[in-house]
Order: C-alpha cells, then structure tokens, then sequence
C-alpha cells in the first residue's frame, strides 16, 4: 500500500524504516515534507484547510505511483496527504523515494511532488485575521509539470 | 447523473452534491444547464476557464462526451502538495 | 551546527524538527539518506570501511554547505558524514535541507549530494568473500558534479 | 613537512604518516623524492593520473607551489556518500 489520504500526522523515520528494513540493496532514500507556511501573500494565516475528492483522490495518486515506477528504477515508494483542518508549521504531503542509486531517487520524488501539485483532486483554504480565501492554482506548479512531458525523462529542474 | 462541487464551486452553488436529470451530450453543455438553475449556480460557472471537470473520477476536456457517465465533478484547479 | 563528521548513526526525523521546529515559514524540506548496499559489482560485501581525512573532511563540508546557501534562499541544512565500520543496510551520510518552496530544497539536497561525492575527503573500501577492495570513484559522479559548474545555476539533473 | 596517505597510498606506503625534509617546489616534485624512499612508495605513486593532493588541507593541482606549506596528503579520488 503505497498511497494514503488521511487525517492523521505522519511519521517519516517509521516510513522510511518500513520501505527500506527489508532490502538491503537500496542506495538512496530521497523524503519530501511539505509543511503549512505561517505568512502568505495576504498576511499570517492561522489555519488552512484542505478539502479533497474521496475516490479520485486516491485513484489519482496511485496513477502517479504508477508513472514514476514505470520512468524510474525504484525499491520503494510512499505518498501520504492529508486532508481536512491544519495550522502554520503541520505536515501536509510526504513523499518517499528509495532506489539503488541518487538519481533516481531524487528525480521520482520531484516528479511525484509535480505531478501530485497539479493532478490530485485538492484544495487548499487558507484563514487569517484578513479573511479566508482558496489557495490560487501556482502557474509555476504547471510548469513544473510540464517539464516532465518533454521527449526526453529527466528534465531542468528549473521552474520559475 | 450525480454532480459534484468542490472548493469555491461548492461555496457558490451552496451544496456539495445534486443528482440531477440530463440529456446534456458534454460538460460543456451540462453547464449550460446548470447555469440556468439559479444565481449561486450561475456565478459558480461565470468564468469557464477557472473550471476544471472530471467524469467518473477522470479529468477529461469540456467536449468529452457525456454518455454513460454516472459522476460528474466540477472544481478550480488543484492546489494540494 | 551544520555539519558534523561522525561514528554514530543519526535519526531523520529528529534532524528534520531540529531545523523545522522554530521556523513556521518553511514549506519544504528535503532529505537525502544514503545507505550501504550489500550487492555490488564483485559480489555481496560483509562489512564497509569508511576512512576520512579529519580536519580536511569537516572543512570540506562545511565550504560546501556554504556554496549550497549562496546559491539557494534556505532556512536550514544539515549535513552528517559517518565513517568506521558500517555493515550493509546501515546508513552513511544524510543531507537535510529546508526552504520555502520545493525547487530550493530539491535542488539544494541534489547539489550538496553531489559536491560531496567528489569534494569530501571519503575512501569507501568493500569488504566480502572474494576480499577487500577500495571503491572505485564513479565517473558519473564527477558528471554530476560538474553540471553545476556550468552558467545556469539549475541544470539538468540528467546524469547518467 | 608532514606528508598523510590515505587509502590505498596509505596501504602502498606502509604508513598513514611521515615526517620529511624537503625542499620540493611543488607536489609533482615532492612525488619524485618520495618514489626514491622505496618500492612501497615507488608503487603507491606508480600511476600519477590517480592521485589527488591536498596542500594544508586545500586540494590542489600538481604543480601548485609548496613554499610554507605545512602538511601535504596524497590519496585516490574520493568516494565519499
């Protein structure tokens, strides 16, 4: 089971220990955490709420599981997003990436993070002392999805 | 047929949910009649380009046909991760 | 405290809050973890020597951690090299970075990867039972080093 | 002038460390004096193009000038990671 939406905090070390204890022929483990930034554009938020499309959300990102092992070597995948109220400085997404060597395993975990940003159903609601507003789609999340749809696979990671 | 809203979609039409009698061939053309359901409904589609749709869990374009299509999704553009 | 050159095994998550915990303005972090694989070219390998060059490693690491600030806006790294006896599984070096956004951390974590692969002061030697032999420097790691040195600051992570 | 192998030098030469006199210009010349110490040393520099210097713990070229320096180690590329 390599997907899951959940409300729930995640815990990284038992993550990595659970894709990795049993092989002893991977290289590299490449983990991203994305957290809740406290300022934005408007001003400090205090909380963000992620709203999600049950059913879609999942079948959406196990597709994206299955992209990035058919493009890349990899031993172990994990993607874990949550889902519903969080604050300034909580867990939102975690991505877990292990293969035999570096490249592999950090090229799968940016492309995961890409392709998660602009093709899993989301939705992010940020709350402060201005208001709340919905998180405005980031024109540079598809152009870094775009640059993984290019002839060749591993593409410049230079975004914006 | 079964239509979804979500995000600000969800807000404007006032209800996350409706099942719905259509003959509507395209999204495109299931808009038009949502459109005409009432305001909350008619300020959800004002601007097109801001909507994204998925029939049956799978984005698909604003022509994709219609047919057999059980659940139908309307939102802004994603913003997770 | 950046970097630290040392025999002891590290803990992920406990370096992740230590660079997280008192900055609510992150929005990514990054980890890189590599591990000893058990196969390799000659065959399965008991043990791993790691020898260093103390002085010259911490010094080495320590310019290199610095590069990777200059050239990317990141609210913390964290780099820890082991050397001694390792066995097949365990872990060897760990780069932790964090910033606001993904591309910083990605590329960040890539870059530090690389440098230190060719500019630390490290001699892996393999120990199995066809013997002991020192390891080989890649050639694709010198590759990877180098697409750095080029104008563009982000370059392709194509390496191999 | 303190000279440190590393590696599979260190292994060659017999010793991780030694101390010598020596008025060697520069690393390629300090490399011929130390090959005339003996056959461990003359096949620890046997292929120069595998070798690497660190001049005060600064990695440098061959020919890179000696004068003040302190310490000088020779070793293989490193393979750190």
């Amino acid at each position: 089971m390599s997907v899951s939406v959940q409300t729930e905090d995640f815990d990284i070390a038992a993550e990595i220990d659970a894709l990795t204890s049993s092989d002893r022929n991977i290289g590299a483990v490449v983990t991203f955490s994305g957290l809740v930034r406290e300022m934005t554009d408007a001003g400090a938020i205090q909380t963000m709420e992620l709203e999600h499309y049950p059913g879609m959300t999942e079948r959406a990102l196990e597709e994206i599981v299955e992209q990035a092992r058919a493009r890349w070597p990899l031993q172990g995948v994990r993607l874990i997003h949550r889902y519903g109220p969080l604050a300034p400085g909580d867990r939102i997404v975690l991505v877990v990436t292990a293969s035999r060597h570096r490249e592999a395993a950090f090229d799968a975990a940016a492309f995961l993070m890409d392709y998660l940003k602009t093709k899993a159903p989301f939705w992010k609601k940020e709350s402060g002392a201005a208001g709340a507003a919905w998180v405005d789609a980031r024109e540079a999340d598809d152009r870094a999805t775009a640059r993984w749809e290019r002839p060749t696979s591993t593409p410049s990671t230079q975004q914006s | 047929m079964q239509i979804l809203y979500f995000s600000w979609l969800r807000e404007r039409v006032g209800e996350a949910s409706e099942d719905i009698e259509t003959s509507a061939a395209t999204p495109a053309d299931l808009i038009a009649e949502l459109k005409a359901r009432g305001s909350g409904h008619a300020m959800a589609f004002e601007d097109i380009t801001a909507i994204r749709v998925a029939v049956d869990q799978q984005m698909v374009e604003l022509d994709h046909p219609l047919a057999g299509a059980r659940e139908v999704a309307f939102f802004p553009p994603m913003t997770g991760g």
